[in-house]
Formats: structure tokens, C-alpha cells, sequence
């Protein structure tokens, strides 16, 4: 049981995520909405990788036994690299829509018909 | 590696075919009928004189540019008739970042269920 | 070196490279720098025609590469000892390679079409590195036989996209676009690994080939393959998760709107791979019965796509009747196009797997030929439809329908394109549109009649669409404000002839192009052990 | 955005050397220990967003320009793929192999055994990946918070008109 407690956690951080996307009016909080559901992701990643008693994935004064797979871990750095780049991209945007529309509420500044 | 047979070949359907190499010599046959008929019409119209305009019960023409059907005036029956369809349309495109993740979690929700729940 | 063997990895790595290059070029000239874009355009495009060469005529018409270490001796290895994949393959097959033309052609033709129309424009050399990163991902998406690597590929695709929808940082709503496109995708990509990593779990790899060799069709999988097919669903803007769609491409400069067609259509390819490749094997698996029908996992998955691809069609074509703005109405009528599609996959699934028509094979192949055809179909027709649209707007600085008229009289070559692209994308004989879509019609005739009687009739009120605007845009009389309009540059008409050329061409020939280009697609897609067997040895 | 208080610029001023140092360890040791370009770049890029807070925006735009991130950030990205095609031109002619430690390597040469355990490139070409990475990193993530500290600068100015 003990060991699905980060399981659980990803199932509850995505539904934060959701509920944050869903529910909220400010960007700034959907944005933080789409970090959580990416946190999520990655924490289920890293917890598919590692083993109980196993050390880090690294050759040079490696202990010996069991290791952590480090593939999971490779592909949650890439995940986390991609995740800055829209991070910043978001933010972006929205300095730029306040400055347009000077609000941050997504309710105003939809209705393009 | 391109067979210049195909080019000539005619397009398989599954039930039919189509090939517009038919399709275009039967409308320039088409085209040539029209033409045909015609050349039998009256010789004695002249552009440019009074025979050209428009006759609206001897009234004046009105300005061109108010004659002129708006776009957003166009199809207005078609519009019309399909008053309620339109009218649920404009009201689920709101144009909301919010709606348009519901959307995508209420499609992801009925797979979930139909896939799951049948099999 | 031989080129020749390197071709997969340098038609992404080329794009990759002249976009890194652009910047620095730009400091020296603005001409050479649009110069040096076109020709990296260029040889993109030239790369992935002896690519695709190669793939129809080698004998299993698959090419398989392995990034960073020799192709031959990994495969060998994995074959002899059943070696755990670590390494990134690229796996190009019919599919593959027919999807990488058009995603080569689009950005080659819309940078020649961005000499003249962006000219005006300030930060050109940032605009010109997206498309181009743009480019390298959707060719990655296309190519890549790992779904890892396929995520990263459509991050890159959707941030580039992203940033160029907001273009125009004047505009408020171009920055809201944006911003929607932004959080529609990442959100998409989300929940894709989470479907990946879902994968990973269970059958501990990546490569699409060794878990479609794999997978049992437990609980997991089903909810992997929902997650798949609802984001890449809303990625390749199926109704009702299409509303980024029309504001995406409707507040996009124009050029940028034509590549954007090739990168949904990359997500749609997504879903075929899904689809047909991974799952391949068990959709034709036994399930529960209702009544005297069979609902295998194929069926139900077919069924659920043909009402999403119904009301695709609809929605898109009654919403597109409606718009007074140009792009937006043509990016609704891109919306329907993308139902029809749907149409003809889903036809696939159900003749395929529902087991009840007598002459299965016959309707699946159709449907299928049908549906690929209408993805280049659709790239060429609505394609050349933007870029009339962003001729308008470059003429005239206005997309409102009601404020234009009278354009036939200044615009003569314009108008011209506008009819081609008119009668492609309302499917009329003899234009391309109705070749594919007369192969729709007739494999959906004999799934369900009523499927294809509303197929043709909203084919028809697409043509209505296009009368509004023909009417509206071009005839009439002129505005005052339009008295000086003048004709759009000679390279803006270029690349609008360059694609009414291939539209036309693909309309008077299409027994040439069916069997060229469609039927490797299509023997690629029903036949998924070659897919897998090219990796893993014959099994 | 305006410098902060005295106190917190000579702070930063004494931090930001060995933050430095710290961040360019981490990309110059991503082939032996945790981290790698992505993780040194991104220490050295908050270090530069210190100074950038402290100092305040308009100030860090006078000393460096964004447009010379910009330039720097290709060349990084430049530098890596570049390293990747270099792979089909060195030794085994395979894209992204590693041509100086490979089985056919062109830094086979420096590994002689008669020199002794002196041996150079034991990571062939991933340190090299690493230091273009870093480039990129440092410059990208500090172009970004630049101008996005810059424009609200520009927003607050617009408000008070």
C-alpha cells in the first residue's frame, strides 16, 4: 500500500490540474493549473523508474546492486526542459494580453465571433 | 518508376469509375451546344445604349452600392429556418480556454466509459 | 559518406540546422537570409522525394534508421539477443513517407509566399527560425518510430506554432490565439505521456514496433488508447474539441496558417498510427455481442470516431455559413474537410471489424485511399484557399467580408486562384477534391447509406460557403476605399500557381496519383507486421 | 522593474561569482556526476536573474542586449547540431555517433597507451553536447526573464499615462 502512495499522488495532481484549468478565471492560475498536471506526469515517470534500495544510475563509483532505471529519469529531464520553454511561452503571452486587454480574466478576453 | 499507362488508365471507384478526361471532352460537348443555340439569338443587341439597363417599373436605378446583398445577409433563410441550431452553436463557441479543456475532458470522459464499459 | 543512407535523419536534422543558421544569417542580409531560407525549404523538400523514392521501391517498403550507431549491426543485435531498445529509431514506411511530402511541401511553398507578404514586417529572422523548427518537427512526427520521440517532436511543432500565431503582437486577439493554441497543446501533450509513460510501465519500451508487438489490450492499454486518441483528437481538431481551430488560423498571418495545416494533419497522422500500427493487433480481437453484431475493440473504436466525424462535418460547415470574417470561415470549412477524413478512417474500422458487409476488403481499401487522398487533398485546397485570403489581406489590409466587394476588376489572377481552390475544396469535378471525395462517398455508401447522403449534402453547402465569398470578395460593386486595390506581387502568384498547378494536375490524374503515392500509404497502414517485423525480425 | 535595496546588490555582487562557478561545474562535470547543460545552464541563468533583481532591468538591458542572447543561444544550438553532423563526417560516418571516443574515433590518438592513464576525452563527444547545451540554456532561459522583467517595466509605464 505504502508503495502506491506516489501513484495516488499523481492521480491527485492531475485532477488539481484539472479542476485549476476547468474552474479558474485568472490565466496565471490556469497556467499554474498546466504545471501541475505536468508535475503529475513527471512524478508518475520517476516513480515508474525507481526500485526500493536501489541507487543512482551512475557508472563511476557505482556501489554495486540494484540501480534506479535511468531512462524514466532521461525522459522526465526532457519533459521538465520542454515544460520551461512553455512555461515561458505562456507567461509570455499573457504580459502581452494584459497589455491589450488589461485584465487577466479568461471569460473577458475570449469571443472572437 | 511512374507507368505513363496511368495516365490514360480510368479511376478505379470500388463501385464505378471516374475519369475527367471523359468528364471534360463532354463538357466542351456541352459547352458547344450552348454555343450553338446560341449563335440563333437575336443579332440586334447593342451594348452601351439604352438596351442595357435595368427596367425596375420605370423607376429610376437606385445606387449600386446599397443594391449590393451584404455577406452577413446572405443565406439569411437558410440562417432563419435553422434559428435553434445556430443559436446552440453560438452558444457552445464561447471562445473560453476553460470550455475548450471541458470539451476535450467530456470526449475523453465518453471514450473512457464506451471503451471501457463494453469490452 | 553515401547521403543516400542518411536521408531520414538529415530531412530532420536540415531544417534543424538552417533554423539555428537563419539568426546569423539575417545579420548579414535580409535577401540572403530569404534566400538562404528558401533554399534550406528546398532541400528539405528535395530530401524527402528520394526518401519517399526510396521507401516505394525498396522491396518490404520500409526504411528503418537508428540514430548513433550503425543501422544494420543494432538491428542484427536486437534480432539475435533480443537487446532492450534504448536507442532512437527512425521507421519510415508508405505512410510515413506520403505524409512527409506534403509536410515538406507546405513550408517550402509558404516561405517563397513570405518574400513578399511578410516584407513589411519586423523580427523576420525569429519568424523565419520558427518556421523552420516548425518544419523539422512536423517531419520528426512523421518519421519517427519512437513515441517518446514523437511527444518531444510535437512540443517543438506546438511551441513554434504558438509563437507564430501571435505574430501579430499588435493585435490583442492574435495573442489570445496563441495563447488558447498553447495551452490546447501542451494540455494534449500531457496527457500523451502520461500515455506513454503508461506504455513504458508496461512493456518497459518506447519503440512503437515492440509495443504493438506487445500489447494485450488490458486495462492499461485502454486507457492509454483513449488518452491517445482524445488529445491527439483535439490536436487534429475533432468536433467538438476543434474551437482553437478557427482562431488559431484565422489570427495567424496567412503563410503561417498554410504550414499550420501540415502540422494538424501530423497529429492526424498521430491518430492513424494509433490507431491502425499499435493497436493494430487487437482490434480485431472478440468482444462482447449485441444482439447478432459483434463488438470488437475496431467496431466500437470505428463507431465512436464516425459520430465525432458527423459532427465535425456539421458543426464545421454550419459555423463556417455564419462567419462574415474570410479566414475564419475558411478555417471552419478546414475543420469540416478534417470530419471527412475522419469519415473515411472510421469507414475503415467498421467495414474492417464489424464483419458484417459482404465485401469488406473492397470498402476498406476504398475508404482508405479515399481518406489519404483527402489529406493531401485537403493540405492543397484549403492551402491555396489561405493563401487567396492572405493575398486579399495584403491587398486590401481587410478580412471582413462586408467591408470587401468588387475585387474581380483589379485581382484578375487572384480571382482565378480563388476559383480553383473554390471548386478543390467543394469537391466539383474535375478539381482533385472530388476524386477523393467520390471514394468517400461510395466506401461510406456501403457502410451506412445515410453516412454518405450527409457527407454530399454538406459538400454542398461548402460550396455554399464558398458562393458567399465569391459573391462577396470579388463581385459587386467596388468600395470606395478599394478604388486603388492593385495586384498582389508576381512571387505572392507564384506560389498560389505553384499549388493550383499540383491541384490540377492531381484532379485530371488521379489514377497516377492513387497508385504512386496512396496505395504504399494504405498497404502501410492495414498491414502492421511489416511495421513491426522490419525492427524485431520476422516473427 | 527597479534595483533593490544596497544591501541586497552587494549580496548579490558577492553570491553571484560562486553561483557562477557552481552552475558552469555542473555543465563542465555532466559526464561524470547528476547534471549536464540543462541543469548547470539553468543555475547559471538564476544567477543572472539574481542580478537581474537586484539590479534591475533596466540596467542589466544596459549592460547586455537581448538581441546578443539571442545570437549566443544559436550558437549553442548551432554548436550541437553541428556536432551531430560532424558525426557523419569523422570516423564511422553514423549521424550522432561519437566520433572522438568511438570504436574508430579520432581521439584515439591522445589515449595512447604510452602516454599512460592521461587519458583526455573518456566521454568523447558528451561533454562538448554539454558545454553547447549549457550556451544555450544560460543564454535562452536569461533572455527570456530580460524581457519579460523589461516589459512589464514598459506595462507599469503605460499604466501610469
Amino acid at each position: 500500500m505504502i508503495y502506491n502512495i506516489p501513484y495516488f499522488a499523481v492521480i491527485a495532481l492531475i485532477l488539481i490540474g484539472l479542476y485549476a484549468i476547468l474552474f479558474r478565471r485568472n490565466l496565471i492560475k490556469i497556467v499554474i493549473g498546466i504545471t501541475l498536471i505536468e508535475s503529475g506526469v513527471n512524478l508518475f515517470l520517476i516513480t515508474l523508474g525507481y526500485r526500493e534500495g536501489s541507487t543512482a544510475p551512475i557508472y563511476t563509483l557505482s556501489p554495486g546492486g540494484i540501480m534506479s532505471m535511468p531512462v524514466p529519469q532521461a525522459l522526465t529531464l526532457t519533459s521538465i526542459v520542454i515544460g520551461v520553454a512553455v512555461l515561458a511561452l505562456m507567461l509570455s503571452f499573457i504580459i502581452h494580453i494584459y497589455r491589450h486587454y488589461k485584465t487577466l480574466d479568461v471569460r473577458k478576453i475570449g469571443g472572437d465571433d | 518508376m511512374i507507368d505513363w499507362n496511368s495516365f490514360v488508365k480510368i479511376f478505379d471507384t470500388g463501385a464505378g469509375f471516374w475519369s475527367p478526361i471523359i468528364w471534360l471532352i463532354v463538357i466542351l460537348f456541352a459547352l458547344l451546344i450552348v454555343y450553338i443555340i446560341r449563335s440563333y439569338g437575336q443579332k440586334s443587341y447593342k451594348k452601351g445604349t439604352e438596351q442595357t439597363k435595368p427596367f425596375l417599373s420605370g423607376n429610376p436605378e437606385g445606387d449600386r452600392e446599397s443594391s449590393h446583398v451584404k455577406s452577413s445577409n446572405l443565406y439569411w433563410g437558410f440562417m432563419e429556418s435553422m434559428r435553434l441550431i445556430y443559436k446552440f452553436l453560438s452558444n457552445i463557441h464561447t471562445g473560453n480556454v476553460s470550455d475548450y479543456v471541458l470539451w476535450f475532458v467530456v470526449i475523453m470522459g465518453i471514450f473512457f466509459i464506451v471503451i471501457m464499459g463494453v469490452n | 559518406m553515401n547521403i543516400m543512407d542518411h536521408l531520414p535523419a538529415l530531412v530532420v536534422a536540415v531544417p534543424l540546422l538552417g533554423a539555428f543558421l537563419t539568426p546569423l544569417v539575417g545579420k548579414v542580409n535580409d535577401k540572403l537570409r530569404n534566400i538562404f531560407v528558401i533554399f534550406i525549404a528546398g532541400l528539405t523538400c528535395a530530401l524527402v522525394f528520394l526518401l519517399a523514392n526510396q521507401v516505394f521501391t525498396d522491396p518490404d517498403g520500409i526504411i528503418t534508421y537508428v540514430f548513433g550507431a550503425d543501422t544494420e549491426d543494432t538491428l542484427k543485435s536486437i534480432a539475435e539477443q533480443g537487446n532492450p531498445l534504448v536507442r532512437i529509431l527512425f521507421e519510415v514506411d508508405g505512410l510515413s513517407a506520403f505524409m512527409a511530402i506534403i509536410g515538406s511541401l507546405l513550408p517550402l511553398v509558404a516561405v517563397i509566399y513570405s518574400w513578399s507578404f511578410m516584407k513589411e514586417h519586423t523580427g523576420l529572422d525569429k519568424y523565419y527560425t520558427l518556421i523552420l523548427l516548425m518544419t523539422a518537427g512536423m517531419l520528426g512526427m512523421m518519421l519517427t518510430g519512437d513515441l517518446f520521440n514523437f511527444f518531444v517532436f510535437l512540443e517543438i511543432t506546438s511551441i513554434a506554432s504558438a509563437a507564430l500565431i501571435a505574430f501579430y503582437t499588435d493585435k490583442g486577439k492574435a495573442m489570445v490565439a496563441g495563447f488558447k493554441y498553447i495551452v490546447i497543446s501542451s494540455i494534449g501533450a500531457l496527457f500523451i505521456l502520461l500515455a506513454i509513460a503508461i506504455f513504458y510501465a508496461q512493456y518497459d519500451a518506447l519503440n512503437i514496433a515492440v509495443i504493438a508487438n506487445n500489447i494485450q489490450y488490458g486495462f492499461l492499454d485502454k486507457i492509454a488508447l483513449v488518452l491517445l486518441i482524445a488529445a491527439l483528437g483535439m490536436k487534429s481538431a475533432f468536433a467538438p474539441m476543434h474551437m482553437w481551430l478557427p482562431d488559431a488560423y484565422g489570427r495567424a498571418p496567412a503563410s503561417v496558417t498554410f504550414v499550420l495545416i501540415g502540422t494538424t494533419l501530423a497529429s492526424l497522422y498521430g491518430v492513424l498510427r494509433v490507431c491502425f500500427t499499435l493497436y493494430g493487433k487487437n482490434l480485431a480481437a472478440t468482444g462482447s455481442n449485441l444482439g447478432s453484431l459483434n463488438l470488437t475493440p475496431g467496431f466500437l473504436l470505428g463507431a465512436l470516431l464516425v459520430v465525432l466525424a458527423i459532427i465535425t462535418i456539421f458543426v464545421g460547415v454550419f459555423m463556417a455559413l455564419k462567419q462574415v470574417d474570410l479566414k475564419r470561415m475558411i478555417a471552419y470549412v478546414a475543420v469540416a474537410e478534417i470530419g471527412y477524413m475522419l469519415l473515411a478512417f472510421s469507414a475503415v474500422l467498421i467495414s474492417l471489424y464489424g464483419g458484417t458487409s459482404p465485401n469488406t476488403e473492397v470498402v476498406s481499401q476504398t475508404a482508405l485511399k479515399g481518406g489519404l487522398f483527402h489529406i493531401f487533398n485537403d493540405a492543397l485546397d484549403i492551402g491555396l484557399l489561405f493563401l487567396v485570403a492572405g493575398a486579399i489581406y495584403y491587398a486590401t489590409k481587410e478580412t471582413s467580408l462586408n467591408k470587401l466587394g468588387g475585387l474581380a476588376r483589379n485581382m484578375k489572377y487572384t480571382t482565378i486562384f480563388f476559383l480553383i481552390g473554390l471548386f478543390a475544396a467543394s469537391g466539383m469535378p474535375p478539381m482533385n477534391g472530388f476524386a477523393s471525395k467520390i471514394l468517400i462517398y461510395e466506401s461510406t455508401y456501403q457502410v451506412n447509406p445515410i453516412l454518405s447522403v450527409i457527407a454530399i449534402l454538406c459538400s454542398i453547402l461548402i460550396l455554399a460557403v464558398f458562393v458567399k465569398v465569391f459573391h462577396s470578395v470579388f463581385l459587386g460593386p467596388e468600395h470606395v476605399s478599394l478604388k486603388n486595390v492593385k495586384e498582389v506581387p508576381k512571387i505572392m502568384l507564384l506560389s498560389m500557381a505553384i499549388i493550383s498547378g499540383i491541384i490540377i494536375f492531381f484532379g485530371l490524374f488521379p489514377d497516377v496519383v492513387v497508385n504512386n503515392l496512396i496505395s504504399p500509404a494504405a498497404e502501410a497502414l492495414t498491414n502492421n507486421k511489416i511495421y513491426i517485423s522490419s525492427i524485431l525480425g520476422v516473427i | 522593474m527597479s534595483g533593490m535595496s544596497r544591501i541586497v546588490k552587494t549580496m548579490t555582487s558577492t553570491v553571484f561569482p560562486f553561483a557562477m562557478i557552481f552552475g558552469l561545474y555542473v555543465i563542465a562535470h555532466g559526464h561524470l556526476t547528476p547534471g549536464g547543460g540543462f541543469q548547470g545552464g539553468a543555475v547559471v541563468a538564476s544567477a543572472c536573474a539574481m542580478v537581474l533583481v537586484a539590479y534591475g532591468s533596466v540596467w542589466t538591458m544596459r549592460k547586455i542586449k537581448e538581441k546578443h542572447l539571442s545570437v549566443l543561444e544559436s550558437l549553442g544550438a548551432l554548436g550541437f547540431i553541428s556536432l551531430a553532423f560532424l558525426g557523419l563526417i569523422f570516423a564511422d560516418k553514423i549521424f550522432f555517433d561519437d566520433f572522438i571516443m568511438g570504436p574508430n574515433g579520432i581521439g584515439m590518438i591522445f589515449n595512447n597507451a604510452a602516454l599512460g592513464e592521461s587519458d583526455i576525452f573518456t566521454a568523447g563527444v558528451i561533454p562538448l553536447m554539454n558545454f553547447a547545451v549549457g550556451l544555450k540554456v544560460i543564454a535562452g532561459l536569461f533572455a527570456i526573464v530580460l524581457v519579460m522583467a523589461y516589459a512589464t517595466v514598459k506595462v507599469k509605464e503605460v499604466k501610469s499615462k
